[in-house]
């Protein structure tokens, strides 16, 4: 009892770091039709930007609040660096959708390589308030207090992005460029600040996602962000590619199935377990994937 | 048949909204227009006639800027020709696009509230001209009938004041009655805002249409007023290859 | 020879199409003609098996393919146009109408055999029939969108099919042109095919139609003798009221 | 004119004098190096070439040449990658280097170690770990230890192992199968009850897999661990209660990592191949000197490299240019290594040397190693794998 | 917006992972430059003799190379026939042959599949297993892989075309992590794991063995390179070539006109993976080995950058790309150890060190300035001289 207890609220945690890292590829991709590959150093951008920060303040304040300043420093961080890359690199290759996707593969292979000179390819620690590394008891089991605070950003964060998205003319916006830019701009509105906006937006997200999965490995390196971002792309996919409440739905399932196979199941098929999974939904239900039948 | 719109007015006393002088657009090794030049006038509905292919849409698309051009383009006077298609059709032109282009994924109120976020389908003119769409306010524009996506792409221009609409085959696909209907809001439109129609409907540019500009193979052949071309038989033959009048009796 | 037998099609919740029963024979034209939004591309669709319908059957040369792909159908005979265009955009005009020429030569699938260019007068006589000569080298996503049209009838034609079913073929077409497809349209239905036609321009259909089948609300709400469905009141009031 | 034979060089194939290191005027001996510069071993790498340059300096007492010829050192960046490291071999041979060394990651030391066999020259495998390469032929040699040698280090810690509960949490991999197998082998035929908690690679969350130890109450727990994710694992580890219960085992990786243990560093067993302050000798000194001249300390893989050093003048000096004779020159060699007497055996050139254990300790804001116990080389020999 | 936009559409593709086919790189018979007129047919039948040209002087340039005995400073290790040159030429052409097999599925038929990896490893590990597990002889190995590959694409494609676009990705994508994750687990001991397996020298042709015989491995590369060249302009110039052509342009039409678009897409993969998995066996003798690399879906991710890179849908862009991505991967370590950087500040030159760092650099920029791959690119400058 205590044992899945411990096992679904961990998996809820994982499944909220998921989310956390898939909605702003979600959101992009929602309106660019790109997948964005730099997804990966944008949120490796954001975990170095939060620790550097974290080891530039004095270390006598409170681990707390340094942290929640390197979050900030994070998110601003990943913002800036999506809104650059956007205007810089994604937006002169207009329409061009692969070879926009391609660009941000090239972003991910320069962006880590670049981390990795810059800090080297180690793990560097980083600092955890003692609360989040602490545990609660609930029903026998020991369960982590940061998985808590995962839960409850994503919350919020999923919230938030489905007001944008629904009640907000941005959001529209959004969603009818999503089919058709050129018709968006046909009817005066200025699609390309729209598009850099969401880039912005979709790199704060990864810079938050960055810092939480550093806070959640209790480490920062190079690589980090591109292993988040494979479970990151399975959520997106399994979700129905560019829709928020499937990414939600998906990244829950995702981190309860892979928690839950990995107890109860023999090794091997925890680690098949995700893909087999992916590989089920599709087969399935193709046709209520988005994108699917293009 | 007046070959005036109802009130009676004569176009060609009207300053000009629109003036094109010396377009071109090139695509790739493909010369589209050479050198097209013309006006709209301030009123009434100013048919952009011509073959398949002779460049009608890409003249549209030149003056909204959704094709390369180079020349002048002047909308009331002030140059357009480099700017922005989002900030041409901020300065006041309405663009009812040839494939309709719906947003296929939002509902039908949705595609109307880009335009006009505080009313949507609940604007009047909505209401009034198309109550299919009404009806249909929450259903997927991509699963609509080839018409009713017609309409919507239509109110989608008459949600807001334009100086100058630019209206692509508007009736196109549409069912016959509707195409009445649509020729008569047309004709109603164009009393207050101008209207630069293309449109293979021969019958119809007859009865709504003030001036006419035919195109053939990327250059202005004709201009004048629609009544002198639906008068001479063998000009409408030379320039469109029909006679508009024993198409009129079909 | 395609016929339908009471086909129903429902759609989230809404019954688009309802009870429709149709055949058209060989060397026989049925137009189909209705309000916008009544069904007609659903139909069209059912009969040439990209959607399946709810309810009913299909029969094609006296072969039920209720369930058969659009893939069997058209290997066995039956060609369309869509209302939308659809065509290789990639690809210059010719390589499009060659395509269509292929797919139906080639009815047991062979993969290596080789395309050859024996097809290139075939080709070039097809686009001259639908009034675009000279075309054949333009990518088809350069089109402009009435030479799309013709080209969309041109890969119907290509393969010579037993029935045709075409989705508003004229939609803009310029007006100097119509008479000429139609008159292609007559030959083909001459030669013995069975063509089923939505059309809204009700002139090209007058002239050409032997039954006109009027859809309303996804019902069948007349067939019959052209002239003798448009005089029909309900026809008039939903559909034609003062053609244009 | 007609072409030659395919391959063969435009004139004479004399070897190109292209100057060298200091102090020598014969022909150079020529040392390839084939080793991660980037990629993900980069800090194994760099490691690795400061202490050859440091055990070539001590070997040859600072003239970097042997019998006046000067050693000259090609070096190549394999990033970690078999496919580049044996082109870069392919490359290095062609170019007449006799002798290889370098192969920071076992999957190079696997796929190069055929290539020496091939060739005819003489390889020394680096800080690779993985147990084949004992063994693999003749002409393959390693510098540093091996899998075997680290699970015998960590069963010493266990005392006694009769009827006690060993649990090994791996990853599933090659290197945590291996370390598997090591520890049933060697733990399980002393008795103790050995049972596994794979990890796959694609576990992002631990939580099941410490609970699985958690629920086996083992006495000894054997962590073999490597990867980014391992200050989560100790985290985890911790969060779940397993040190309350249990003994934890692992090896100490190098410096950089030690902060990574986080609360749980203390409450861990290290077993040792190197660390600093690990020995004391004239070859332990040299390394630090040596070290030192090139900015650097003295850490996990430094050793690897200066025994290379010290293997290859040695290679050189016995045999000159002649591979089989520098290859029986090692054969049964013993000499003093920054770790202590080290000795090649004949059999299967598995490297002989002591190992130690270690505990981590709190200094300000750091963590240092604390030598707990310096084991034998007889005690953690691996047994004898012949030539396939 | 001034970006060379020479083929921008009207309307824009809203659905992802379709291809934008340059259209001078369509369907075969046009696909070489359509020419502007058709004059005679005397011109034409010259045109089709010269056709084929370049590539026969390309191949027999190629051919020649192993006895030109030229040192390129910096473009090649050491003489173009050196081992190293040779070797590195070798991963080269076999890398770029199947990147070409990579465009049956890509370029010609819009399949965008994130599994061609597994393929090319198939035949890799399979004739690995077949020689060093297995035993069997060299010939019989060689079916086996190819064999087996086979029957494993049309497994995987009957599967996996019932679905299509991004979800076809992603199940393709699901296998190869399947398949990745059984090589590293090394079931039987038969992979090797994540170091791989290397190949039983004694059961291959001594001419492919040793770094003499590097000239060997080149042809053997090379001739694969002819053979997936001559199966992919034969597929392309048939009628399934033209079917492949009408499914990724429209597959709805398609199926309407009575292609069997299924069936034409399982032909594009199972031939696709057919030269992979030919591809991955030649691989595995000019590496002497598998490795997990292979498995990875990085790989597949650098196949479609490469084709990309190159110019999709068109056989020397595809080639080219992956000829070059390879040469540049493996090269660019050079670039990055230059003495060149040695004067920059520190944080740009720890960056620039980073081979990964220029690769990825580079890419964007080939991305950003030659939309259409090099080949594009090419294909527009000539044009540009040419009208000028
Ligand atoms: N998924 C759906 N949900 C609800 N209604 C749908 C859906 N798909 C189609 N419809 C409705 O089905 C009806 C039939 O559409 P269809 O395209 O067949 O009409 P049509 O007769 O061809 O019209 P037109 O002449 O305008 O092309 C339309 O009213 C359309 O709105
Ligand atoms: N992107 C393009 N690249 C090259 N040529 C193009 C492009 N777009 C259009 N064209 C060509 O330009 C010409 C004019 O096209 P346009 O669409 O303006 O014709 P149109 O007069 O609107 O014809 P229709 O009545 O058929 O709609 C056509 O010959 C067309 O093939
Ligand atoms: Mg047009
Ligand atoms: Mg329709």
């Amino acid at each position: 009892m205590s044992d899945l207890v411990l096992l679904l609220v961990t998996g809820l945690g994982l499944g909220a770091l998921y989310f956390i890292a898939a909605s702003g590829l979600s959101l992009i991709y929602g309106l660019m039709g790109v997948l964005n590959f730099a997804h990966g150093a944008f949120m490796t951008a954001g975990a170095y930007a939060a620790w550097l920060t974290m080891g530039a303040l004095p270390p006598d304040w409170p681990v707390v609040v340094r942290l929640l300043v390197g979050i900030v420093a994070a998110v601003v961080v990943g913002a800036v660096v999506g809104l650059v890359v956007e205007v810089v690199l994604i937006r002169p290759l207009y329409r061009r959708h692969i070879q926009q996707v391609l660009v941000t593969v090239g972003l991910s292979l320069a962006g880590v390589a670049a981390a990795q000179g810059i800090w080297g390819a180690d793990p560097r620690a980083v600092v955890k308030p003692v609360w989040m590394g602490g545990t609660t008891d609930v029903l026998g089991a020991r369960l982590p207090n940061d998985r808590f605070v995962y839960v409850l950003v994503a919350g919020v964060l999923f919230i938030g992005l489905l007001a944008l998205l629904h009640l907000t003319r941005l959001g529209l916006v959004i969603r009818a460029g999503v089919e058709n830019r050129t018709m968006v701009e046909a009817l005066g509105i200025d699609v390309h600040r729209t598009f850099t906006v969401v880039f912005a937006l979709g790199g704060a997200a990864a810079g938050l996602a960055g810092v939480l999965y550093s806070q959640y490995a209790g480490a920062v390196s190079p690589a980090q962000g591109g292993s988040l971002l494979i479970f990151a792309f399975i959520v997106v996919v399994i979700g129905g590619m560019g829709s928020l409440t499937g990414t939600a739905v998906a990244a829950v399932v995702v981190g309860l199935v892979q928690q839950l196979a990995n107890y109860y199941a023999a090794s091997g098929v925890g680690d098949l377990s995700v893909v087999l999974l992916l590989a089920l939904v599709l087969l399935l239900r193709p046709t209520s994937l988005k994108g699917a039948t293009a | 048949m007046s070959d005036r719109r109802s009130d009676g007015r004569p176009a060609r006393e009207s300053v000009s909204v629109l003036e094109l002088d010396d377009v071109h657009v090139r695509h790739g090794g493909s010369h589209i227009l050479q050198g097209v030049s013309f006006e709209v006038p301030a009123t009434g509905v100013t048919a952009l006639l011509g073959r398949n292919g002779v460049g009608k849409t890409t003249t549209l698309k030149a003056i909204i800027g959704l094709a390369p051009r180079t020349g002048r383009i002047l909308l009331q006077g002030k140059e357009i020709q480099s700017m922005t298609t989002s900030r041409i059709v901020r300065g006041g032109i309405g663009y009812v696009p040839e494939d309709r282009e719906v947003f296929g994924g939002l509902t039908v109120d949705e595609n109307l509230r880009l335009v006009d976020p505080d009313q949507g389908v609940d604007a009047p003119v909505v209401g009034r001209l198309f109550p299919d769409l009404v009806a249909r306010r929450g259903q997927r524009a991509g699963t609509l009938s080839g018409g009713q996506q017609q309409m919507v792409s239509l109110a989608r221009v008459l949600l807001r004041e334009n100086a100058l609409l630019l209206i692509d085959e508007p009736t196109k696909g549409l069912a016959p009655k509707l195409v009445t209907e649509v020729a008569d809001v047309l004709a109603e439109v164009a009393r207050t805002t101008p209207v630069l129609l293309v449109e293979q409907n021969l019958p119809l540019v007859r009865r709504i249409a003030d001036r006419v500009v035919v195109l053939d193979a990327g250059t202005v052949v004709h201009r004048g007023a629609a009544a002198d071309l639906v008068a001479d038989a063998d000009l409408t033959r030379e320039l469109l290859g029909v006679s508009m009048r024993r198409e009129g009796a079909a | 020879m395609i016929s339908a037998e009471s086909v129903g099609w429902k759609v989230g919740g809404a019954q688009i199409l309802d009870d429709v029963s149709l055949t058209v024979g060989a060397g026989e034209l049925v137009g189909i003609i209705g309000p916008n939004g009544a069904g007609k591309s659903s139909f069209v669709n059912i009969l040439s098996g990209v959607t399946r319908p709810s309810s009913g059957r299909i029969t094609l040369q006296d072969k039920d393919v209720t369930g058969a792909s659009a893939t069997r159908r058209a290997r066995m005979g039956l060609a369309r146009s869509f209302q939308t265009s659809a065509l290789f955009d990639g690809l210059t005009a010719g390589e499009n109408v060659r395509l269509a020429v292929q797919a139906a030569g080639s009815a047991p699938f062979s993969p290596f055999r080789s395309a050859g260019s024996s097809t290139t007068g075939v080709i070039d006589d097809l686009l001259a029939r639908v009034r675009m000569p000279g075309r054949s080298r333009t990518p088809a996503r350069d089109l402009s969108h009435g030479d799309r049209r013709k080209l969309e009838l041109a890969m119907a034609l290509a393969s010579e099919p037993a029935v045709l079913l075409l989705d508003e073929p004229m939609a803009g077409v310029s007006a100097e042109d119509v008479d000429g497809l139609t008159e292609i349209i007559g030959e083909v239905r001459d030669g013995g095919v069975a063509v089923a036609m939505v059309e809204h321009h009700m002139h090209v259909l007058l002239g050409l139609a032997d039954r006109v089948a009027v859809l309303h609300h996804g019902q069948l709400l007349a067939v019959g003798e052209p002239t003798e469905v448009t005089a029909d009141e309900r026809v008039q009031q939903a559909y034609l009221a003062e053609a244009l | 004119g007609s072409p030659g034979q395919p391959g063969a060089p435009a004139g004479d194939n004399g070897a190109r004098s292209t100057g060298g290191a200091s102090g020598g005027s014969g022909a150079p001996y020529k040392v390839g190096l084939v080793y991660s510069k980037s990629g993900p071993l980069a800090s194994y790498g760099a490691q690795y070439r400061q202490g050859l340059t440091a055990g070539i300096d001590y070997a040859t007492k600072g003239t970097g040449a042997v019998a006046g010829h000067p050693i000259q050192i090609t070096e190549q960046d394999d990033a970690g990658d078999p496919a580049k490291a044996v082109a870069s071999a392919t490359d290095l041979i062609g170019q007449g280097n006799k002798i290889i060394a370098g192969s920071t990651s076992s999957g190079v030391a696997l796929q190069v170690a055929p290539l020496a066999k091939d060739n005819k020259i003489l390889f020394i495998s680096g800080p690779a770990a993985a147990d084949a390469v004992t063994g693999a032929n003749r002409y393959t040699f390693r510098s540093g230890r091996q899998t075997y040698q680290d699970v015998a280090t960590a069963g010493s810690i266990l005392g006694d192992v009769k009827g006690k509960k060993v649990t090994v949490l791996a990853q599933d991999s090659a290197f945590g199968k291996a370390n598997v197998a090591a520890v049933t082998a060697i733990l399980g035929t002393k008795g103790a009850t050995v049972t596994a908690v794979e990890v796959p690679a694609a576990a992002t969350d631990l939580t099941p897999f410490a609970t699985k130890v958690k629920d086996g109450s083992p006495d000894l727990l054997f962590v073999a661990w490597a990867g980014a994710n391992a200050t989560s694992m100790w985290t985890t580890l911790g969060q779940q209660g397993v040190f309350d219960s249990t003994k934890v085992v692992t090896g100490l990786d190098i410096k950089a990592t030690h902060a990574l243990f986080g609360e749980a560093a203390t409450k861990i067993n290290f077993l040792s191949h190197f660390f600093e302050g690990a020995a004391d000798n004239a070859a332990y000194r040299a390394l630090d000197a040596g070290l030192k001249k090139q900015g650097a300390t003295v850490d996990l893989f430094t050793n690897d490299g200066f025994v290379a050093g010290q293997m290859i003048v040695h290679a050189l000096e016995a045999g000159g240019g002649d591979v089989d004779k520098m290859v029986t020159s090692l054969e049964g060699w013993k000499f003093d290594g920054p770790k202590g007497g080290l000795e090649i055996r004949a059999e299967d050139h598995a490297l002989l040397q002591p190992m130690f254990t270690a505990t981590l300790k709190k200094e300000g804001s750091n963590v240092v190693p604390q030598l707990v116990d310096t084991l034998g080389a007889d005690a953690v020999a691996p047994p004898v794998t012949p030539f396939k | 917006m001034t970006s060379p936009t020479d083929h921008v559409t009207d309307r824009p593709t809203a659905e992802p992972g379709t291809t934008h086919t340059p259209p001078e790189a369509v369907v075969a018979g046009a696909a070489t430059s359509a020419p502007s007129n058709r004059e005679g047919t005397r011109a034409d039948g010259l045109r089709r003799l010269l056709r084929p040209l370049p590539a026969l002087l390309v191949l027999a340039v190629l051919v020649y190379l192993p006895y030109v005995p030229v040192e390129l400073p910096g473009i090649l290790p050491g003489r173009v026939n050196g081992p190293g040159s040779l070797q590195l030429l070798a991963t080269c052409l076999v890398i770029g042959g199947i990147a070409l097999s990579y465009d049956v599925l890509f370029g010609r038929t819009g399949l965008l599949s994130f599994g061609h990896a597994l393929f090319v490893a198939a035949g890799s590990y399979l004739l690995t297993i077949s020689l060093s597990t297995w035993a069997l002889p060299l010939p019989l190995a060689l079916l086996t892989a190819l064999g087996l590959s086979t029957v494993l694409a049309l497994v995987v494609g009957a599967v996996a075309l019932r679905v299509g676009g991004i979800a076809f990705a992603m199940v393709t994508l699901a296998f190869a992590q399947a398949a990745s994750i059984i090589v590293m687990r090394n079931p039987g001991g038969v992979t090797g794991g994540e170091e791989g397996r290397p190949l039983d020298r004694d059961a291959v042709p001594d001419l492919l063995v040793g770094v003499a015989n590097a000239p060997y491995r080149y042809w053997l590369a090379l001739g694969f390179v002819v053979v997936a060249w001559v199966g992919v302009t034969a597929l392309v110039r048939s009628r399934a070539g033209h079917a492949m052509a009408a499914v990724r342009e429209n597959e709805q039409r398609a199926a309407v006109l009575g292609f069997g678009t299924y069936r034409v897409k399982l032909l594009a993969l199972v031939a696709g993976s057919f030269l992979g998995a030919l591809g991955g066996v030649v691989h595995a003798l000019v590496l002497g080995g598998s490795n997990p690399h292979l498995t990875t879906s990085e790989f597949t991710l650098s196949l479609l950058v490469m084709v990309v890179l190159g110019g999709a849908g068109s056989r020397w862009g595809a080639l080219l790309g992956g000829v070059l991505y390879t040469y540049a991967d493996a090269r660019l370590v050079e670039v990055s150890d230059a003495g060149v950087l040695q004067g920059l500040p520190d944080l740009v030159r720890q960056v620039l060190s980073q081979p990964l760092f220029i690769l990825g650099a580079f890419f964007v920029v080939v991305v950003y300035f030659a939309p259409s791959g090099l080949t594009g690119l090419g294909g527009r400058l000539i044009r540009r001289s040419g009208s000028r």
